[in-house]
């Protein structure tokens, strides 16, 4: 039985390459798991880009093929890749939620002639692995920085930084770091706690001890920023008038429903809220929320994806269908458009996301539902991680 | 295969050695026939194959200790991860791209990892034996977080670039060199660890697992024993580790992992613990279902797998090859 | 300076304290959560991987009766309780009953593959968000201790496991099915040669166990929110707490989670980055110094 | 004769309770002793204490003229003192064939080697069918020993011990659990030991005692109240009185 199946798989990968009109993507994602989510929301962003451009481009039919890669095991990751561009005969390599995924398969790219659209992963430092790879999502230090100058004008002299103790973590507390430090401000302390974190009490004495007018906290989406913002409420330090700060990461939307009332008023800053009030956003939700299914799952990866869709079709239009990742590369470089989060563009140097970041606060509905509520700009922000790297 | 292990010889002395001498040799073909089936009949899979073998030798090596010397431990990846870890660090940091250098440098570093664990480790029984092999490995997770500057921490170790095999084979983008490379390695393994279960010492753990008070009575020393196949197991564990490093060019936290360590030990479960056969159809049983599931349906296939682990235990308590040895000596004796 | 040293001490006993107050809160809802699983291993000699399963289960069940319904938290509860057994029973039968006396390895695969299908089924039926169980208003917001606040639901928490802890102890030492439960232990055959019906003690020992997770992963959501992942993320926590105690020993558990909540928050206090290498380190010291656990009992 | 085996002024108490007192005993090569006792004079203490699994509180243990009262237990074995179990203890998935081997390459030191097959030794395939012969258990040789019967298991286990070349031996009841019809094939193999090797035997069964043993020691309450010869033995007081208390006079006197 079990060869029949393998004979049954053999036939489907042949007849899989018969199609030459066809152009495949590839997308890796964390579509089970603790991860699952965000791997819904890859999935959401590309099918509400194709119900809204259609799958094709000029004549090429466009299908994705979507691999699975619940947490971050590059192994797995390099592995399901080489399977894509030799099994599937993908065109197009996107998705990538976590950095290493995204690290494993940058060797692959120039020996297949695949380009690669990281739709999530925020390490400075994947652009530079290889020039085939473009970024339409964001960086730790893209969304960190800013907040740095926020806290300065809204005259906090004192931040205490606390992070998890991991690569986006670590990443975050630099950006803040430097930025905060260069803008006159002061670091009283940095706490770097471990992932595994459940009771967040004793980081919250740690917080008063320190003295600090603002914490600038970092943590991976998901259920630890439950348990986060909850402490944050109840040892009394919103009350003693200590701000919070951080990324968006913290007060994604589709934790929000979770961290309710205990999130109000928490300030963030990010590319993207679903809130974001413009025409192409509103198209985007509604095609967006139509392909998740439960609205309030809605969430910022899905807007990387959507903007990846967009390159990638760029890139084929420009190809003509012929696959030339350098050509498909060079001719995103510089490219700009609206997007759902505002105005962006690719760097050409870099092949990163040069985009708006957003002061977000935490608000109240009408309908009693939270969500995040622009209140200030940064224009076209490149992603300042890049220089630190050099 | 289940056939050739149940022929057990009948006659004591010289007589019986060329028959466990054709079992070996046979297992052995029936190993590279397998492996020349997978890469004929999935050329586009080789990368999945790869990291099967990879896992393989993993799995082989928790065998060691688990099925060989009764040792349970869930954190067996501290010993593959170490062996990724040091050949992907010589590689980065100090230069070392020849493959069969890096394989060297990983199998001595899953060793050292194996001292380290096992000195532990051995220290407890039972219950308290997973308690302190699940903290080894944390620790060791944790270590290789906060030494970022030569792990790469959460982001991964990245920029590992072996040289051709030999100075010939290319590492290339269908995984070709990485498979040969990796049935290579693993047959070694399979020998060395075959004629090493079968040595003297090999006798010598087996009976540890079974009565290590008889084993004390006899003058043998159970803990220096055992942490020698400690040390065996994590050259074993390093290679795979390695070979892993190899393969992908990354190095990742997860090689380190409580969950790596645990699916392990499910493969092994699985295929059935004792026997090194047992290991290898695990782990290609466990992977290859598990492949097949999520691509058939990404997003919920951990319900068939678990619904498959609880099949096994229901219907094959000894796992797959250690049922079906069972099911065909039983079958020989009704028929005679 | 008499005053400003006098100041200092001050504070120093004022982290003290409040170090040790959540010290206390988190080791007791650890306690309420591990306790079943200690039963269950310790009692009924079944490594069993799936607990966390149980109390996701439960955590789910109250979710849904408090979010959808729109039940009290005290219904909730008792509905979610009752829910998990009535989940977890035809389980026991059917597949427990086929691993007591089992390999080790052998029950560590079968709880393994029940918890993987537990997650895959919980995130099928309430998709992968995060649940949360709305407290009542009493045990919302701060209580002031004077020198600090505390959350009330850990009050609320540490009241629970001191409840759990006394009614167990009072199950197991004073009532007729305790004696029961311990012959069985000691001896199965022996005990149902004396008409004691094993397989009816053991069947009622699990449900309580199943009860106690369902009763911790309700109590401790605010710390362990329920999410799919839930059954294995915190696994390992169980499993190490429980072992540190002494499976099947209630003081010991207790002791444990103190103890390991006192490392574990300390640690996280003094040197956050290294607080994994506290958990752990202690743990193995704990480990080689008292193998059976802190109190388990000898075989 | 130098003694191989002295015991001097062994004590040992668990809390107030002394399990040992002040007990010594001397063997010769080729001696054949039974050590006996009422159930709780302190047998298996001694027999832990003797092999370094318990530490006594003071007094020495002397392997042919060395002091071993601090060795390990594994140290005392590789020095020549072999112990068999009451309850055997032997590896069920294991044959005969590979115990004796096992138990031969352990003595000559070659456990270690990570290659090779025993079965490719000579030396040791000699050794171990001699054992086999001597102990009748050739026919069985490459059977599973958990499918051999109970008294082939008994007989294996004093070839194990036999395997080890021991100076002593200890026997913890050899004849324990074996079926009536099996016991004269025990008490042969117990008959064909060694001459030179010195034999401590501990056992319940009189009869067995009285055919094997050339001296009897008896032990009560932890301390040795007689040391002399079988024939002795039943005629004296303490021993009889240690065994049946208060009836001792009574039978005699019927």
């Amino acid at each position: 039985m079990k060869k029949s199946v393998l004979a049954a798989l053999a036939v489907l990968a042949l007849s899989g390459t018969a199609f030459a009109d066809t152009i495949k993507v590839g997308v890796v994602g964390p579509f089970s798991g603790p991860f699952a989510i965000q791997g819904k929301n890859f999935k959401a962003g590309i099918d509400a880009w194709i119900a809204l451009n259609g799958a094709k481009v000029g004549d090429d039919d466009i299908e994705i093929v979507y691999r699975d890669l619940p947490a971050a095991d590059p192994a797995q990751s390099k592995a399901l890749a080489q399977e894509l561009v030799v099994k599937e005969g993908v065109q197009y390599l996107a998705g990538f939620y976590f950095t290493p995924d995204a690290m494993a398969v940058t060797p692959l790219l120039e020996q297949a002639n695949v380009p690669l659209v990281v739709m999530n992963a925020a390490t400075s430092a994947i652009v530079t692995k290889s020039p085939l790879v473009v970024r339409t999502s964001f960086t730790t230090w893209q969304t960190s920085a800013p907040m740095a100058r926020v806290a300065r004008e809204r005259g906090v002299k004192k931040v205490i930084t606390v992070v998890s103790d991991y690569g986006p973590g670590v990443d975050s507390e630099n950006a803040f770091k430097t930025t905060f430090t260069a803008e006159g401000g002061e670091i009283v302390d940095s706490v770097r706690m471990p992932l595994s974190t459940n009771d967040f009490s004793p980081i919250m004495q740690r917080v008063k001890d320190s003295g600090a007018d603002a914490v600038f906290a970092f943590l991976p989406s998901g259920p630890t920023t439950l348990g986060f913002v909850k402490a944050y409420n109840e040892n009394g330090l919103a009350k003693a008038g200590v701000q919070f700060l951080a990324p968006g990461d913290l007060t994604q939307e589709s934790d929000l429903p979770a961290l309710g009332e205990a999130a109000s008023g928490l300030l963030t800053t990010f590319h993207y809220a679903v809130s974001h009030d413009s025409a192409e956003n509103k198209t985007f939700v509604e095609a967006a929320r139509k392909a998740i299914g439960n609205p309030a799952e809605l969430s910022f990866p899905s807007v990387g994806a959507y903007d990846g869709m967009h390159v990638i079709y760029k890139m084929i239009e420009a190809t003509g269908g012929e696959q030339d990742a350098q050509k498909a590369v060079d001719a995103v470089k510089g490219l700009a458009w609206e997007s759902p989060r505002g105005p962006v563009s690719i760097d050409a140097e870099s092949r990163h996301i040069t985009q708006n970041i957003y002061l977000r606060e935490v608000a109240k509905a009408e309908d009693g539902t939270f969500y995040n509520k622009e209140i200030a700009t940064f224009e076209k922000q490149g992603d300042p991680g890049l220089a630190a790297l050099k | 295969m289940a056939a050739i292990e149940t022929t057990s010889s009948a006659k004591p002395g010289a007589a019986a050695r060329p028959n466990w001498l054709m079992r070996d040799l046979l297992g052995l073909a029936v190993i590279l026939a397998v492996a020349a089936i997978g890469y004929f009949l999935f050329p586009n899979n080789l990368a999945l194959l790869t990291r099967i073998l990879g896992v393989a030798l993993l799995v082989l090596s928790i065998d060691l200790v688990t099925g060989f010397c009764g040792v349970a431990t869930l954190g067996h990846a501290a010993l593959f991860g170490a062996g990724a870890y040091a050949s992907g660090i010589a590689a980065v940091h100090f230069g070392i791209t020849d493959p069969l250098l890096m394989v060297v440098v990983g199998a001595f570093g899953g060793a050292v990892a194996g001292v380290v664990s096992g000195a532990v480790i051995l220290r407890g029984h039972g219950l308290a034996q997973l308690v302190l092999s699940i903290a080894v490995v944390h620790l060791f997770h944790e270590a290789a977080n906060k030494a970022s500057a030569y792990t790469g921490g959460s982001d991964g170790l990245s920029g590992i670039a072996p040289d051709p095999v030999f100075g010939l084979f290319a590492f290339d983008l269908w995984g070709r060199t990485a498979y040969g490379f990796a049935v290579a390695l693993v047959v070694i393994a399979f020998v060395v660890l075959r004629l090493i279960t079968r040595s003297p010492f090999g006798m010598l753990c087996r009976g540890i697992k079974e009565d290590p008070i008889r084993i004390r009575a006899m003058g043998a020393s159970v803990q220096g024993t055992l942490l020698k196949m400690y040390v065996i197991s994590g050259a074993v564990a390093g290679v795979g580790g390695a070979l892993n490093a190899i393969s992908t060019q990354v190095v990742g936290l997860d090689s380190l992992s409580f969950t790596l360590s645990a699916e392990a030990l499910v493969m092994l479960v699985l295929g059935g613990t004792g026997s090194l056969y047992g290991a290898l159809i695990g782990t290609v049983s466990f992977m290859w279902f598990e492949d097949f599931v999520s691509a058939a349906n990404p997003f919920h296939w951990l319900t068939i797998v678990g619904a498959l682990l609880i099949a096994v235990v229901l219907f094959a308590p000894r796992g797959l090859y250690g049922t079906a040895l069972a099911l065909v000596d039983r079958f020989r004796r009704t028929g005679k | 300076m008499p005053d400003a040293s006098g100041l200092l001490l001050d504070h120093t006993m004022q982290t003290v304290l409040s170090v040790g107050i959540d010290a206390l809160a988190y080791g007791m809802v650890l306690f309420v959560i591990s306790i079943g699983l200690s039963v269950t291993m310790g009692l009924m000699r079944v490594v069993n991987l799936a607990h966390g399963a149980f109390a996701m289960i439960g955590g789910y069940i109250a979710s849904y009766a408090t979010q959808t319904l729109g039940l009290g938290y005290g219904v909730a509860i008792l509905a979610a309780v009752v829910g998990t057994i009535i989940i977890a029973v035809p389980v026991e039968r059917f597949l427990y009953r086929r691993i007591y006396g089992a390999p080790e390895l052998t029950q560590v695969l079968m709880t393994i593959g029940i918890t993987f299908c537990v997650i895959g089924i919980a995130n099928y039926v309430f998709g992968p968000t995060l649940k949360t169980i709305p407290l009542p208003e009493a045990l919302r917001g701060p209580v002031d201790l004077g020198f600090r606040s505390i959350a009330a639901h850990k009050l609320f928490a540490i009241a629970c496991g001191v409840a759990v802890a006394g009614a167990l102890w009072y199950l197991i030492e004073r009532t007729s099915f305790g004696v029961k439960l311990r012959a069985s232990v000691d001896n199965a055959a022996m005990a149902a040669s004396l008409g004691v019906r094993t397989r009816i003690v053991y069947a009622v020992s699990f449900a309580v166990a199943v009860g106690l997770a369902a009763f911790g992963g309700i109590v401790g959501a605010e710390l362990l929110p329920i999410e799919p992942y839930y059954a294995l993320r915190y696994m390992v926590t169980f499993l190490v707490v429980v072992s540190v105690g002494g499976a099947g020993s209630i003081p010991g558990a207790l002791l444990a989670c103190l103890l390991l909540g006192a490392i574990d928050t300390t640690g996280r206090y003094l040197l956050p980055e290294y607080g994994e290498f506290f958990f752990y380190l202690a743990v193995i010291a704990i480990v080689c110094v008292f193998p059976r656990g802190l109190l388990g009992r000898r075989s | 004769m130098t003694a191989v085996f002295q015991v001097q002024n062994l004590n040992k108490a668990f809390g107030g309770l002394a399990v040992t007192q002040d007990v010594s005993i001397t063997m010769n090569p080729g001696d054949r002793v039974a050590l006996i006792g009422p159930n709780g004079a302190g047998k298996t203490t001694f027999v832990n204490l003797v092999t370094g699994h318990l530490e006594p509180d003071s007094g020495k243990v002397l392997l042919g003229g060395n002091d071993v009262t601090s060795l390990s237990p594994t140290l005392r074995v590789r020095q020549g003192l072999v112990r068999s179990f009451q309850v055997t203890r032997l590896f069920p998935d294991m044959t005969p064939e590979e115990h004796l081997a096992l138990a031969v390459m352990q003595r000559t030191g070659r456990t270690g080697a990570i290659f090779g097959h025993y079965q490719a030794k000579p030396d040791v395939m000699a050794e171990v069918a001699e054992l086999l012969r001597t102990l009748g258990l050739d026919h069985i040789a490459t059977r599973k020993v958990a499918e051999i019967a109970y008294g082939q298991q008994r007989l294996l286990e004093i070839a194990l011990a036999l395997a080890l070349r021991p100076k002593v031996l200890l026997l913890d009841e050899p004849a324990a659990g074996v079926p009536q019809s099996d016991t004269p094939r025990i008490e042969a193999a117990l008959a064909g030991l060694p001459a030179d090797l010195a034999v401590l035997m501990i056992e319940h069964d009189m009869d067995l005692v009285f055919r094997f043993a050339r001296r009897v020691i008896v032990l009560a309450a932890g301390a040795i109240i007689f040391d002399g010869s079988p024939a002795d033995v039943t005629r004296d007081a303490r021993v009889r009185e240690a065994y049946l208390g208060s009836y001792a006079n009574d039978r005699s006197a019927a």
